[in-house]
């Protein structure tokens, strides 16, 4: 299947666009999607956190991903 | 009130919209761009914000803020974009009975916040720039 | 800015009295008059004031904070006279370079105003008035 | 000496004036002035606290008064 992920932050300059489209097998859940991005993106693995969302929630590891999601990176956030 | 937003906080909106007649007490954290960080100089701040995901964030962390404690109403607005040294970055008013859950209640929100909120604070120094907490 | 007033508080006013470029955070305490105490239903409120040692005393306090935490700066404004319900009875506002130092500054000087400065407060209500932590 | 006393709040509400004159021998000290208008009002003596202030601070009991003092009395403190 193939998703887009909203990327934001240090993952778009690190991927260096702010939309990002990955092929997975059906039924892949966020740790292959994790495993995916870190393997075309190595920096991706230095950064102190890389968390999902998916449908603007966080996501556990083990949570199926599908074409119709709202898929976002999240990499450590800093507001306030 | 909770909102993301371009354009400068009326911080005393936020505090009018936490007005109540049962509440002795508002505290309100405004969060300002700092014009110095780790013995860097900060020129200006970028904040850039997932939106729909940050405001649904911002509403639970209210309800939660609510069930812990005795709180009238909360407003968080947090500005996103460019802001320059002094500029308001984000504001939270909270207005309780009485005024130890006021503090509690708002330092937890803006504590909390920062913990879990897809908002991305970019410095940007006279010779680079750097996004916050990124990396270990 | 530290004041006693008879006019209703500009809060925007003590909130800007304490802008500072090196502050990152700046928290402010505002204490309104609430329509309900200890199962009393208020009418309204009356502040008496020693003026001048009440301004002295609050300096002391803002002097004290500035000690005890990295404070930038402190605004603290208290009215005096007849108070309606909702209106605001005293705003203490303090900026430091992190949030946490002004949580903690602003804290303990409402905590300690309502220890030292001199200043009555007295509840009218439909049948009576009081002034208040007068007894024991 | 002929000491005037300042009142707020419920010390003027027990006394019935904002200003009170009382007298007391030269040298006399707060613990005097307190006895002295405790026996005259003996409502004074069921408040919380009763504290004197001397010149716009607060005195100990064995600070010597004089006329040219400014003098007040300070029932209970509830602002905020």
């Amino acid at each position: 299947m193939e998703l887009t992920i909203h990327l934001y932050g240090i993952t778009r300059d690190i991927i260096g666009q702010s939309r990002y489209v990955v092929q997975l097998p059906p039924g892949a859940r966020v740790q292959q999607l994790l495993e995916s991005v870190r393997t075309s993106y190595p920096e991706l693995a230095e950064l102190k956190s890389l968390l999902v969302a998916v449908n603007e929630e966080y996501a556990e590891a083990e949570t199926p991903l599908s074409e119709r999601d709202e898929i976002a990176l999240i990499p450590p956030v800093s507001g306030g | 009130m909770i909102a993301v937003t371009d354009q400068p906080i009326a911080i005393a909106a936020c505090i009018d919209a936490v007005q109540a007649e049962r509440a002795g007490a508002v505290d309100v954290f405004i969060g300002t761009v700092r014009n110095h960080n780790q013995s860097k100089d900060v020129v200006r701040l970028e904040f850039e914000t997932f939106d729909s995901m940050a405001v649904k964030k911002m509403k639970e962390l209210a309800e939660e803020a609510s069930r812990r404690w005795p709180v009238e109403k909360v407003a968080m607005v947090h500005r996103k974009g460019v802001l320059s040294i002094g500029e308001v970055a984000v504001v939270i008013a909270v207005s309780t009975p009485h005024r130890n859950d006021a503090f509690e209640a708002c330092r937890w929100l803006i504590d909390t916040l920062k913990q879990v909120v897809p908002i991305w604070k970019k410095e940007i120094y006279e010779n680079g720039e750097e996004w916050l907490e990124a990396h270990p």
